[in-house]
């Protein structure tokens, strides 16, 4: 099926092109920071994780949030999400994809990447990490893959992938508990030390990941002739106000618990983030754009009418995404380090070499998805058009 | 051990003749197997069941300090990076900064002016191990947290585990900010991309010396087996009053300050 | 009977032979150096028989730094009973004394780039 | 049967070397057999491409797998139906590099009803193409031992095929240690996918059904090849140095066993590399040569706008116009067809 | 003869792929009445010079083959190698990766394992291992070689007249390893034997002597035209007059004499004629040139180059300037790949321009011969033609491409261009079914005769299938193509498998949607068949047709 990845129009290998042209900058810093080191980033002896993480974090949920296309179509035989469930499948390989980059790119020693495999350590949350996003790769792969193929042949999917689907629903949850988990259980760090950051992880994705499927699908209601259907649109908006919602509200819990109970080693990197601490204060225009957007997508989405009107509601898609993005991508790892257990504030923001990689992993990423969804979407096109070019009057 | 044995060479031998080869050829075969090798710690070496410090913080001068920290840099080649990537083993924080939960308004001038030595605390539960996802962290048999270099993948959970900011990554190549040849030729440099820290000088431990801070603090750092109630830490610290940094997070640090 | 192509065909024949007796041809006539390698002269045994250390040295470097780090071994008994200190620069560079004239001649000759080096110093090498 | 015969024949010349090394044929194996065998190999190829060389392509019969070029407005698809030499070198270039051909290759399914079906199929593709990249890998690193000083593009090759480190001695089979820091990608992937086309033969029954001797025994053979190769790197050490100085004397025609002893595996592995090298001329490890050759991809699709020569074009009889018109004239003038010769 | 093929059910149920235990050197054909042809005639084999003609019968033991069978054979096989590279590298370099072998519509509708063209070249290169080379002489069976038997032959006949030289498997071999060119060489071989089969020498010899494969001599000729034109006079309310032979004329036109004798080819070739009224084209046909088809081509290529000659012959005698050409799969793979290098060059003719719209063919610069779907698609860009794709409304068309103008040519666009141009609803077939990857009607190369209905009916079951499936999914109900073989071998392929789809060459469909000067109400199509009937089993609404009775007809009926 991948053949069909090789014909289009020049649109869209003019942004195939483009996708390459990002890949080959990101690769080129990349192999500056292999030459000199991760001195090329603005990370330090303080802030030892940087933008790579954040959004290797940001992704895990966003590769997270395909099961609520699949847990409503397979669980609860919801049929509307029959013809984007391979979206989500493909979305969700294109961010894990994303998400195994970030962690190479942020290797002091890549050459050495062996050796997690070659000495397992069951007691390392990253090993599991490991584990929980290559598996949900595979299956999302195999699934997905096997699906759309049986689709095409217009036969029943085998047997054996219906236990792999069944499986992919925890797993994928999985992916986003451990990768909380990564943080979650540090002594010392009690911006991330709290039972919450598992669901509010999760809150998140299944926020952010369902608004990017549905700035995908009317992109390729755009592109192409392969429509998801108001209804699908629309339940996936349903599940973004919900998970926004969700999201925020999360949020205030560990306000609250932080605010009320005072204690500084979890206060002050709320302090930090939005309103300045010890003078540095560098994140928090971000964080209060990210809870304006958060607000401001919530209030869009929960009136009906708003939610309905699909110009409203790409708009309130991107806001959470925004919102989202900057929480995880930029809040939530800086915030867990700053300040250090010492108590001393070492700022950090990306160089622009960092940006460069981080742009040409997205590029990859986009790539893999324009790859995957143009032989989803030629499969499907063909499944419900016949494939006939159109007439030439 | 298991490199050289000869029950693996006489498997190889009865392989060998099962196929009809002898002389020459099996000599070359089982070169392996007649190294009927040994190894060993050395004789020499001092050994505990948990190694731990005490320091003496009012016997130090500033003099005392800088000369722990300068040997110890000098004799593990770690270089001098003045950015916020640099690398430390050991450091002078303030009393803020080396004891934040112990935080009160009001203490003893001298303590709350003084800077303290800190380092690793070869913690008896270290988060930092936990984490490793290679093991290229680990404790040893005597306690020692220990840093694997040959198998550090640069991951840097260990820094984020650690709630002391004993660990430092090698952002840079370190030879860049050394001398060439390095300062102490017989201990190897590290490479960009793995993380180091204070190691309680195994190696010279192995050869029955004590680390060189300890022996560059003329008496203020005290230095022995924590599990021994003779050892002189111990001494010291039942007849006086000591603090560690950070115990509440139950990582039961091993170097204690005495006050 | 003419074929037209045949001449390209040959072409690429000789392109073929060209590629595949590169070796033979570009060295011809030449005799290649061998590796000259330095060897101790007070001292006679190594610390495993010499064709072991010719094939496997790279071996018991491993097992040596493994044993080491890990598990704070530091001495080696030897084949022969000597014992020896564990170490890359201490003990086999104290016999080896010259890097360039012993590891480098034959890894040179062999293409093998060990990493060693990029740790552990070695004193001034003869260039 | 044939496979059987396969496996006792790679089976057979193990045996024939570590005989050879118990019989001191030390300088048969590593410097009469490797001349031999290049010669072999060489001139073989040469000749067998020479000979294909020397019948004609009498047609212009190109396989066109895309549309033609035809009207202005309609659009080539120039690589699959190509319509210059320039063409012509790209079609080519992905057959030959990248199996363009295989890369469509598709899977039958018959299900009740008598549903036909076609999925996707890629594996063959994929596991070819590794097989075949990797092995060149693996030809060119081995061109550390032919070259002094290494070329930089050789080195720079191994640097990039151990970019991952192994970093830990393995238990190795009899408790032998496995161990070297680097670990050489193209030599694991290329047993890998050898052993997948290896499987894929005995698996799928249409696949069985059609292999022959001739395909088990170079298969096996390459398959043995890698595995002695891997043996001497990971397990049974060779004295390296050694090997090169036999192989630098042999491609300086200065051919002398070194005085060192070298491991009885690599005399195993030689005799196969030999074997491998003799028998490609005169087996179906030709398609090397015949992929370029063949006249369904290598030709430019434009019969219709230049005239192709046939060299042979045959002396024929033909029923002439004449001749027609002879036997039908009555029956056309009736008809009201106009005829030459009014009867 | 029809009687013994198996319904449809029994072949799908007893349908298997899994290859038998015995090593396929061991097993034998099993000449089956409705799997294999007839033997040739001993007067057609004579009438064009072959030798050893003669009285036999494949399910026979004894062919009665000449007495130096075993040499004519080892000669023409070594003749051949020197003779055609392809041949020889063909024979040398398979590796039996086994990519092809699920690729052949035979393989696929029988299940015979030596129906993967993998095998069926083995048959060849086996004896070619075993009679020529060393190792093969030498192992014999372990070498995959074995030497030439009379059973040998006789597995030859069998398999090399079930290959319909489609090509199929060539677009998926690494090496391009084409079947059709081992099986056009092997039929040549098998020849030499005077082993032929009816269908392909008895058209050989009538072309030859009498000017088309159906043996229409040239007043016949004539009269099946112009029984076709009062047809279309009554459909379309038109009248056409044609030339014959005629000298000087700008173009001769030439297409298979099928289309201008049987159903549903005598439509298409109404399409032709009314297209050329239409245009006001100034072409002839010739009845001696008669033929577009070249059954040599199923033969041996000296036979191939006879029967071909006509052409050019006939477009020099009456001087015309170029060359057009009907459509058809087989006669467009010899006039694009053969033509040129056998007669040509054509210096006589000019290249060919189209007097309408000024294009100048230049991809047909050398042969000087234009395929009618190119030019039709050229008229149709430069807006020559007045169309309403709305009176083709009733049908669902898919597209057959054929295998020959896929595989051998690369004709692909042209016709769908047409198509979308005369008909709004169009649907494709699975992708894995068309274009390149197309599949046989089954009766390709010579093979549509009527004794083996079986044979082309399994043949047909893999493009069957693909139809049925857009048929069932999307409601087609007909089948489009630009080959006569395909017209006259995909209607008794639908009626086995699809009996609710229809068979059309392309030109029918455009004369259908052709609006054209001084036409009636055209309330029928060219088959007669009235359009509201047709709409009504369609589903759609009627079209309010002026009664034909009354005066005032020409006027588009408007809904």
């Amino acid at each position: 099926m991948l053949e069909k990845a090789l014909q289009g129009e020049p649109r869209y290998w003019g942004w195939l092109v483009l996708l390459l042209v990002g890949i080959g900058a990101g690769f080129g810093a990349y192999s500056v920071q292999y030459q000199q080191g991760l001195s090329i980033t603005g990370m330090s002896r303080d802030v030892s994780w940087g933008f790579y993480i954040a959004n290797f974090t940001f992704l895990v949920g966003v590769a997270a949030s395909a099961v609520m296309l699949v847990l409503p179509y397979y669980l609860h035989h919801y049929k509307t999400f029959g013809r984007i469930t391979i979206l989500g499948e493909f979305l969700a390989i294109a961010a894990v994809t994303m998400c195994i980059l970030f962690i190479i790119a942020d290797l002091g020693k890549p050459q050495r990447v062996n050796n997690v495999l070659l000495h397992p350590t069951p007691n390392s949350v990253l090993f599991w990490d490991m584990i929980v996003l290559n598996v949900y790769l595979i299956l999302n792969l195999v699934i997905g893959w096997t699906i759309l193929g049986a689709e095409r042949k217009e036969l029943p999917p085998p047997k054996w992938v219906k236990p792999l689907i069944y499986l992919s629903i925890p797993w994928a949850v999985s992916i986003h508990t451990v990768t909380a988990f990564l943080y979650a259980g540090l002594p010392g760090r009690g911006f991330w030390l709290t039972a919450i950051l598992a669901p509010r992880f999760l809150a998140s994705a299944f926020a952010a990941g369902p608004a990017v499927l549905i700035l995908l699908a009317m992109l390729v209601r755009k592109l192409t002739k392969f429509d998801a259907g108001k209804e699908a649109i629309q339940t996936l908006a349903k599940i973004v106000t919900y998970g926004i919602i969700l999201h925020i509200f999360f949020f205030f819990l560990e306000v609250f618990t932080v605010a009320y109970s005072q204690i500084p080693s979890h206060l002050t990197h709320l302090k930090y983030l939005y309103f300045g601490y010890h003078g540095h204060g560098g994140l928090v225009p971000f964080m209060w754009t990210a809870l304006f957007c958060g607000f401001t997508a919530i209030t869009l989405l929960v009136v009906p009418q708003w939610r309905k009107n699909e110009g409203l509601l790409g708009i309130a898609a991107v806001l959470t995404f925004i919102c989202t993005w900057i929480d995880k991508g930029m809040g939530m790892i800086s915030g867990g380090f700053v300040p250090n257990p010492l108590h001393e504030v070492t700022e950090y923001a990306p160089t622009g070499l960092e940006m460069l990689v981080t742009l040409g992993v997205y590029c990859v990423g986009a790539l893999v998805l324009t790859v995957l969804y143009k032989v989803a979407i030629t499969v499907k096109e063909y499944e419900e058009l016949g494939g006939a070019a159109p007439a030439p009057h | 051990m298991m490199a050289f044995n000869r029950r693996d060479f006489l498997k190889i031998a009865g392989l060998s003749a099962a196929v009809g080869l002898g002389g020459q050829t099996a000599w070359e075969l089982l070169l392996p197997g007649h190294l009927d090798a040994a190894e060993m710690p050395a004789a020499s070496g001092l050994t505990a069941k948990r190694w731990g410090m005490a320091l003496d913080v009012k016997k130090f001068t500033p003099a005392v300090r800088q000369a722990c920290i300068g040997v110890c840099n000098q004799s593990h080649n770690v270089p001098k990076i003045d950015s916020k990537q640099g690398l430390k083993w050991i450091w002078e924080a303030g009393y803020e900064a080396a004891f934040p939960d112990l935080e009160a308004e009001y203490v003893e001038d001298e303590i709350k002016e003084m800077p303290f030595l800190v380092m690793c605390n070869h913690c008896d539960n270290p988060p930092c191990v936990r984490v490793c996802p290679t093991k290229a962290t680990f404790k040893r048999g005597d306690g020692i947290v220990m840093m694997d270099m040959h198998r550090c993948i640069g991951c840097r959970f260990c820094m984020a585990a650690c709630p002391y900011g004993s660990r430092s990554f090698n952002f840079h190549d370190p030879r860049k900010f050394l001398p060439d040849p390095a300062p102490n030729k017989d201990y190897p440099t590290r490479t960009k991309g793995v993380v180091e820290k204070c190691t309680f000088c195994t190696e010279r431990l192995a050869v029955g010396k004590l680390p060189y801070c300890v022996e560059a603090s003329q008496g203020a750092m005290l230095f022995g087996d924590m599990s021994d109630a003779g050892s002189a830490p111990r001494k010291a610290l039942r007849t006086r009053y000591s603090i560690r940094r950070n115990a509440a997070l139950g990582t039961n640090p091993q170097v204690y300050y005495l006050i | 009977m003419q074929i037209k192509d045949r001449p390209i065909i040959i072409a690429g024949i000789l392109i073929f032979l060209a590629i595949f007796t590169f070796p033979l041809w570009s060295a011809m006539g030449k005799t290649a150096p061998e590796p000259k390698v330095e060897l101790p002269k007070d001292v006679k045994e190594c610390v495993a028989p010499k064709d072991y250390m010719r094939t496997s040295h790279m071996q018991l470097l491993n097992e040596w730094r493994d044993s080491v780090v890990r598990d704070g071994n530091r001495v080696f008994v030897a084949f022969n009973g000597k014992q020896h200190n564990m170490s890359l620069t201490s003990e086999c560079l104290r016999c080896h004394t010259d890097k360039a004239k012993f590891c480098d001649q034959c890894h040179n000759y062999t293409g093998v780039n060990p990493f060693c080096w990029d740790c552990h110093t070695y004193p001034k090498e003869s260039k | 049967m044939s496979f059987i015969f396969s496996i006792i024949a790679v089976t057979a010349l193990v045996g024939v070397a570590l005989a050879g090394v118990a019989l001191d044929l030390r300088y048969f194996m590593a410097v009469v057999l490797p001349y031999a065998a290049l010669a072999t190999f060489v001139l073989g190829v040469a000749y067998r491409v020479l000979k294909w060389s020397s019948a004609p392509v009498p047609f212009r019969i190109p396989t066109t797998c895309g549309q033609a070029k035809g009207l202005d407005w309609v659009k080539t698809n120039k690589i699959d139906n190509p319509c210059s030499t320039g063409a012509v070198l790209a079609r080519m270039f992905l057959e030959i590099f990248l199996f363009r051909s295989l890369f469509r290759n598709t899977r039958m399914e018959y299900r009740e009803g008598g549903k036909v079906r076609y999925g996707s199929s890629k594996w063959l593709w994929l596991f070819g193409l590794l097989f075949h990249w990797s092995f060149l890998i693996v030809v060119l690193r081995h061109m550390r031992f032919f070259f002094e000083p290494v070329p930089g593009l050789i080195q720079a090759i191994e640097h990039a095929d151990t970019f991952f480190e192994m970093g830990l001695p393995l238990p190795g089979p009899n408790g032998l240690e496995v161990s070297l820091p680097l670990l050489a990608q193209s030599g694991v992937i290329l047993l890998a996918a050898a052993t997948f086309l290896f499987l894929r033969r005995v698996v799928v029954p249409q696949v069985r059904y059609i292999s022959l001797a001739s395909d088990w025994f170079p298969l096996l053979l390459i398959i043995l090849i890698a595995k002695t190769g891997i043996i001497m790197r990971y397990v049974l050490k060779v004295d390296v140095v050694a090997v090169k100085k036999l192989t630098m004397s042999l491609a300086t025609f200065h051919p002398a066993l070194p005085a060192e002893p070298i491991s009885f595996m690599f005399y195993v592995h030689i005799v196969l590399v030999c074997t491998l090298l003799i028998y490609f001329p005169f087996s179906k490890l030709m398609h090397l040569g015949g992929v370029w050759l063949s006249p369904t991809r290598n030709l430019v699709n434009n019969s219709r706008e230049v005239r192709h020569v046939n060299p042979w074009n045959p002396e024929v009889h033909f029923h002439t116009y004449s001749e027609y018109e002879d036997d039908f004239r009555e029956q056309m003038i009736e008809a009201g067809i106009p005829v030459e010769k009014e009867a | 003869m029809a009687t013994q093929t198996p319904k449809p059910q029994e072949i799908l149920t007893t349908l298997g792929h899994q290859p038998p235990s015995e090593n396929w050197m061991d097993t034998k054909p099993e000449f089956r009445p409705g799997m294999y042809c007839h033997p040739v005639k001993i007067a057609s084999l004579e009438g064009m010079g072959g030798k050893y003609a003669r009285e036999w019968a494949p399910a026979e033991p004894d062919w009665k083959l000449p007495a130096d069978w075993k040499g004519i054979v080892k000669e023409g096989l070594k003749d051949r190698l020197n003779r055609f590279r392809s041949f020889q590298v063909f024979m040398d370099i398979c590796v039996r990766c086994g990519a092809c072998a699920d690729k052949c519509h035979f393989f696929i509708g029988t299940g015979d394992p030596k129906n993967m063209p993998v095998l069926r070249a083995e048959l060849i290169r086996s004896v070619y291992r075993g009679e020529f080379k060393t190792a093969g002489k030498i192992l014999g069976k372990l070498a995959g070689g074995r030497k030439l038997t009379e059973e040998v032959i006789k597995e030859w006949f069998y398999y090399f007249f079930q290959c319909t030289e489609c090509r199929r498997c060539s677009v998926f071999c690494p090496y391009g390893i084409d079947t059709a060119e081992i099986t056009i060489i092997a039929r040549e071989i098998i020849n030499l034997l005077g082993l032929q089969i009816d269908w392909i020498g008895t058209p050989v010899n009538a072309c030859y002597h009498i000017g088309n494969h159906l043996g229409l001599k040239p007043h016949t000729f004539k009269e099946n035209i112009e029984y076709l034109l009062s047809d279309v006079e009554e459909n379309v309310g038109i009248t056409i007059e044609p030339t014959f032979n005629r000298k000087g004329a700008e173009i001769l036109f030439v297409t298979p004499s099928g289309d201008v004798f049987a159903d549903p080819g005598i439509f298409t070739c109404m399409g032709y004629l009314i297209l050329f009224e239409h245009l006001g084209l100034d072409y002839t046909w010739s009845t001696y040139a008669s033929e577009g088809g070249n059954f040599g081509f199923f033969t041996n290529n000296e036979t191939m180059k006879r029967l071909n000659y006509k052409m050019y012959a006939e477009s020099k005698r009456l001087g015309v300037k170029w060359i057009l050409g009907g459509e058809c799969g087989h006669m467009w793979r010899v006039v694009h790949q053969y033509m040129d290098t056998m007669n040509g060059p054509a210096d006589h003719l000019e290249v060919p321009k189209n007097p309408l719209t000024g294009t100048v063919f230049a991809n047909a610069r050398s042969t000087k011969m234009v395929h009618v779907t190119e030019f039709t698609a050229d008229c149709i860009k430069h807006n020559k033609l007045k169309l309403d794709p709305s009176r083709n409304d009733h049908y669902t068309v898919t597209w057959h491409d054929s295998c020959n103008t896929s595989r051998g040519m690369g004709f692909l666009e042209e016709p769908r261009f047409v198509l979308n141009s005369v008909c709004n609803n169009f649907v494709e077939m699975p992708d894995t079914t068309i274009r390149e990857q197309t599949f046989c009607c089954g009766s390709g190369s010579g093979l549509n005769a009527g004794e083996n209905m079986e044979q082309r009916m399994r043949g047909g079951l893999p493009r069957a299938n693909a139809v049925r499936y857009v048929h069932e999914k999307h409601g087609v109900n007909l089948l489009g193509n630009i080959c006569a073989i395909d017209r006259a071998s995909l209607k008794p392929l639908m009626d086995y498998w699809v009996p609710e789809v229809a068979v059309a060459g392309l030109s029918e469909l455009v004369a259908n949607a052709l609006i054209m000067e001084g036409e009636n109400a055209r309330s029928t199509n060219l088959r007669g068949e009235e359009i509201n009937d047709l709409r009504e089993e369609a589903g759609l609404p009627p079209i309010d047709f002026p009664d034909p009775d009354e005066e005032g007809g020409g006027e588009e009926g408007d809904e």
